[in-house]
């Protein structure tokens, strides 16, 4: 057994203090085995040491919320009926970084595992990325078109084989994520109250039970991994690369389900990141007893693995099932059915320890409950930013050469490259495609339609930390409400650089301060979420991306709505107010080459009354199309509407007033949304939002076979080829080179 | 003249197709066959100047996936 | 009637083709890869998914699963079966359809609605539409690609064995209409004595209008109707 | 023991990935590639009875697809 030496103690990522921290849990030296356990315990991918004082600050609860941020794998919500939905996000940037396919595949595994743990079917994913500029012959962009492709067929791979849609998200490219891809996965399952699964070792005596695919030496101390910045020895790691296979984890799921409806279950709980470990010393502390396991009987795929490889394995598609003594032979008969792995490999004990034998031999053996809750916590250092300089006087740019470039940034282009990889149709539930402002899913187990999308502008967050996350909040509310949804709650997914860094800690507690103030503006608690720091390549940190997941009810199917303009004649009508100003806007990034001015300003109560507003509006079927206005402004919303329906794209003719063209085109003032109705019925509409106090005006009308724009006595005029063009080939012709 | 590329999964690596054809063909009726590993065989035309470090060049860079592949060359 | 959707282990599409047929008035029980019978089906579902993972190639390890000599008996005796996308793939390896299909022209796993010609109205899987007709039906594959050698093409064609083929909005076979380079824009055939059907696209998907076209009630409307008749004759 | 398969696309059929890989080449700067064939190389290790009939059977009926793909057997 060598020696723990200070050098070892650091190559676990642990300092000098968490050592002694080790030693008077233990009572003692801890082995290597025990070390390695540790330090990934207590790595920020598993005990949040460095957030977890953050993340007290949102707002986790409501009458809504069965289970609760924190609990268990997953959240879980009410949605009536005796139904209810398990959602989360997880990240996987590191190991997507190294091998994107793989990496954003086992990504994938993860979050589904997560989901079906809960016992909840998984019924559609939405996928949320950053990657760097992928236009050009440079190195760089030929690097990131490489991590682009990689990452979508990885995705495409795993969710299409093992069957879940995915329906949505969002990709988004911009400079600072070069070398420093982000894949946030989301996904959804459905589940009756009572199905609900937890992962606790209860019942003293209680079998354990190892299921699914053998161990082997994949992702070792993965999570270790994932809690340091991407260097070029991480290039060195990269045996730590996971392979996923999505036929494996299409049995566990069909197995698992199938086993959950029994009643043999006394705790279930996935193998993720740290494996074993962290699933024998949840589980134990969660159920307050103690759980012992011997290696020796775990199913393994490669020989002469020692206690910490086994340990520390992340090989995927592998769970742990804590079974009601006497009921063994229903788990074994189902995993025999679906031609599964499955040992019996530990015992419930209720001494609290986590006991680990390697063929009757002690390997490891450390208090549970302290391992799992009694990591170290850090309130990093902090350093505001100063706030962001104005953009100053601006060169004018021709307004018809602006749209067609805006349109064709790939942050703003169509994705269609990417979903169509993706089988978005399966289980036969998708009401609107993705394309539409959030996606829609019809859960025919429950006969509930959900909508749920993801959202974050990081170029806000970036220029002003707080606003950024509470407009990600408004944002994702208002995508729900144009689909015809009430918001419900939120997921997030927090990825900033290295939390030693005072600037970056700082814009991950002002990020949090804001999504925090946008759950609470929306009352839509947080039930789940995932951090992934140290986004951080030699170049720099990455600009503070607090991804956020929302999901929404839609009470009928007659309010299910699309963004896209329906037919010639109708009215557009525009909810909120025209705006000015640039501070932010894509517009300044992509035709002045800025980040620069303060970002627009976000009034909760303003926002609110939009979404109720444009909400009745959906209800009283007055509504035929309805779109919010994000990046790019009002003239990229209105192209987007035009365009949406790739088989008949349709024009409009807009006048926008008076004002400078540039600024009544394209700034990004928030709440706001473009409606489209039949024409008879703009009236109205203007009536009961007058009623309401909500701004509203007539923009137009729907028709012809291009787009023009009158705004401050300039008129443009773009063919819908122009603008299909634009929009549609940016990516294609971007991944052909 | 020809060159082959045959590319395998690296042997510490998973081989999720390995082990369903393993099992595939063990129900097949020959248990015999303990244990299987699928990659791929790339098979190229060359016709014109190139050299073999160009041809390894390539086999780094395009044919395979270092990260979890070794791959082997055969002129001929 | 009774109908029986087929369930291998990576099947995916065995709820969806189940609750279609439940929706269009069909009696409909699952069958497990390992049962070795059918229970008399009339019509056998072999549905789309990613049997044994698509490994190796799609539908080639699944082909030897325990039910398939008794679907194959079905087939020969005369009964309905049914393969979509994956089953489609499974049928041809099985020998129960000719040629076989490849990866995509283009090699990326393809989703979207697309629209297929009916080619021949006059089979059990047709007999709902009119020859000429266009169905607005989704697709969702890496590998369907349809191929075969001419002599078999040419025995497709002159036995007007290929109902479905890839077209345009205007109803035409042409290049750009085809997604993924099948022969001659070939979505869909069956076999010479009609009773054994596959096609790419996932009529099951496409029975709903919430979720965009109710096109492939067509198909199991087609099947209700043959059966029906059989059934009265 | 050891068995190699190859399987490879018979020339008759299209070979969409060899035409992809063939393109990728020739623009990463190797014009002298002509044509690129893409196929399968699958190692089987063996330990118990079997016969060349056996492993024979398997790969006309298992690991290649007559329609489209030829194999080659090669016992060690
Ligand atoms: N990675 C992706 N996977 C699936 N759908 C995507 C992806 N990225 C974007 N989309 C879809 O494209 C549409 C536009 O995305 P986005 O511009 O982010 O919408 P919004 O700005 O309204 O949030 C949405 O319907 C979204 O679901
Ligand atoms: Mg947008």
């Amino acid at each position: 057994m060598s020696a723990i030496t200070p050098e070892l103690i650091a190559k676990h990522g642990l300092t000098p203090e968490e050592y002694e921290r080790i030693k008077t849990i233990l009572g003692r030296e801890p082995n290597i085995t025990e070390l390695g356990v540790f330090s990934v315990m207590w790595s920020e991918h598993c005990s949040y040491k460095n957030t977890r004082l953050q993340l007290k600050k949102f707002p986790t609860t409501g009458e809504r919320v069965l289970v609760k941020a924190g609990e268990e794998n997953a959240g879980v919500i009410d949605i009536g009926d005796g139904w209810a939905v398990a959602f989360k996000m997880e990240s996987h940037n590191h190991p997507s970084a190294i091998e994107p396919f793989q990496g954003a595949a086992t990504g994938v595994g993860g979050i589904i595992r997560d989901i079906f743990t809960m016992g909840a079917r998984p019924v559609f994913s939405l996928d949320s990325l950053r990657f760097g500029p992928i236009h050009g012959d440079d190195a760089q962009a030929k690097t990131n078109r490489r991590l682009f492709a990689g990452v979508v067929a990885g995705i495409a791979h795993y969710g299409n084989c093992i069957g879940v849609p995915t329906i949505g998200g969002e990709v988004h490219f911009d400079e600072s994520y070069n070398g420093n891809p982000l894949v946030n996965v989301f996904c959804l399952g459905v589940l009756r109250h009572e199905q609900i699964a937890r992962g606790a070792a209860k019942g003293v005596g209680n079998p354990v039970f190892y299921v699914g695919a053998e161990t082997g030496r994949d992702g070792l101390a993965g999570a270790a991994f994932a809690s340091r910045d991407l260097t070029e020895e991480s290039k060195q790691d990269r045996p730590a690369v996971q392979v996923g296979d999505p036929f494996r984890e299409k049995l566990l799921l069909e197995a698992c389900l199938e086993l959950l409806a029994t009643d043999a279950v006394a705790g279930i709980q996935d193998m993720g990141a740290a494996g074993l470990t962290c699933s024998t010393c949840e589980t134990a502390s969660r159920g307050g007893t103690g759980v012992e396991i011997d290696l020796a009987k775990v199913p393994k795929r490669e020989t002469g693995m020692t206690p910490y490889e086994i340990l520390l394995s992340e090989s995927q598609e592998r769970m742990l099932i804590i079974v009601h003594k006497g009921r063994e032979q229903v788990v074994k008969d189902i995993f025999e059915k679906w031609d599964l792995p499955y040992a019996e490999v530990g015992v419930v004990r209720d001494d609290g320890m986590m006991r680990v034998l390697d063929g009757g031999e002690l390997a490891a053996e450390i208090p549970a409950a302290k391992l799992a809750d009694d990591a170290p916590v850090y309130e990093r250092e902090q350093k505001p930013r100063p706030l962001p300089e104005s953009p100053g006087e601006l060169p004018a740019v021709d307004m018809e050469a602006a749209l067609p470039a805006l349109l064709a940034h790939p942050t703003i282009a169509s994705k269609q490259w990417v979903w169509r990889q993706y089988d978005h149709m399966v289980r036969a539930g998708t009401c609107a495609l993705p394309g539409s402002d959030a996606a829609v899913f019809l859960i025919r187990e429950a006969n509930k339609i959900v909508a749920a999308t993801s959202d974050c502008n990081a170029l806000y967050c970036a220029l002003e930390p707080r606003n950024g996350a509470r407009i990600a909040i408004a944002e994702a509310a208002r995508n729900l409400t144009c689909s015809g949804a009430v918001p419900l709650a939120v997921t997030d997914n927090l990825n900033f650089g290295n939390p030693h860094n005072p600037e970056n800690f700082w814009q991950l507690a002002e990020c949090v301060d804001g999504l925090a103030e946008g759950c609470r503006a929306f009352d839509t608690p947080v039930t789940g979420g995932n951090v992934s720091l140290y986004n951080q390549s030699p170049a720099g940190a990455i600009d503070p991306t607090p991804t956020v997941g929302m999901v929404g009810l839609i009470e009928s199917e007659h309010h299910i709505t699309t963004s896209h303009f329906k037919d010639a004649g109708d009215a557009i009508i525009l909810v909120g107010e025209i705006g000015d100003g640039l501070g932010a806007s894509h517009f300044l990034k992509v035709m002045h080459g800025r980040k620069a001015g303060r970002v627009p300003a976000l009034d909760f109560a303003k926002e609110r009354a939009v979404h109720a507003a444009v909400l009745a509006m959906i209800r009283s079927r007055l509504v035929k199309s309805a779109h919010d206005c994000s990046e790019g402004g009002l003239a990229v919303t209105l192209a987007e509407s035009c365009l949406t329906n790739r088989e008949q794209p349709i024009g409009a003719s807009i006048d926008l007033g008076a004002g400078r063209a540039d600024e009544l085109l394209f700034n990004e003032s928030q709440s706001r949304v473009v409606l489209s109705c039949r024409a008879s019925n703009a009236s109205t509409i203007l009536m009961l939002l007058d009623l309401r106090g909500v701004p509203a005006r007539r923009l137009g009308t729907v028709g012809g076979d291009e787009l023009t724009i009158k705004a401050g006595g300039e008129e443009s005029r773009w063919s819908l080829k122009k603008l299909r063009s634009a929009w549609a080939d940016s990516i294609p012709n971007a991944m052909r080179g | 003249m020809k060159a082959k590329v045959i590319v395998m999964p690296k042997q510490s690596i998973l081989d999720p197709q390995g082990v369903a054809v393993r099992d595939a063909v063990q129900h097949h009726g020959l248990p015999a066959v303990k244990a299987v590993r699928v990659g791929k065989m790339i098979e190229m035309e060359l016709d014109g100047a190139f050299s073999e470090d160009q041809l390894h060049e390539i086999c780094r860079d395009l044919l395979s996936n270092p990260v979890i592949e070794d791959y082997q060359l055969i002129v001929e | 009637m009774k109908a029986a959707v087929l369930r291998f282990p990576g099947s995916n599409c065995d709820q969806d083709a189940h609750l279609a047929l439940r929706e269009s008035g069909v009696d409909v029980d699952y069958v497990w890869h390992k049962d070795t019978s059918l229970g008399g089906a009339d019509l056998i579902v072999v549905p789309g998914g990613f049997s044994y993972g698509d490994y190796l190639r799609c539908g080639a390890i699944a082909r030897f699963s325990p039910i398939m000599p008794a679907v194959k008996d079905a087939a020969k005796g005369g009964a309905l079966v049914l393969g979509i996308c994956n089953g489609f793939q499974i049928l041809c390896e099985a020998g129960l359809l000719p040629g076989a299909l490849i990866r995509n022209r283009d090699l990326h796993f393809i989703c979207e609605h697309v629209r297929v010609r009916v080619e021949n109205y006059e089979t059990p899987w047709t007999n709902a539409a009119v020859t000429g007709s266009v169905l607005r039906i989704p697709i969702a594959h890496g590998e369907g690609s349809y191929t075969a050698d001419d002599a078999t093409l040419r025995d497709l064609n002159r036995n007007r064995q290929i109902l479905l083929r890839y077209v345009d909005a205007r109803g035409a076979v042409s290049p750009e209409a085809n997604p993924n380079g099948s022969l001659e824009n070939i979505a869909g055939i069956c076999n010479a004595a009609r009773n054994v059907f596959g096609l790419m696209p996932h009529p099951e998907r496409a029975c709903d209008p919430r979720l965009g076209s109710a096109d492939g009630r067509i198909i199991f409307q087609s099947v209700l109707t043959h059966l029906g008749v059989r059934a009265a004759a």
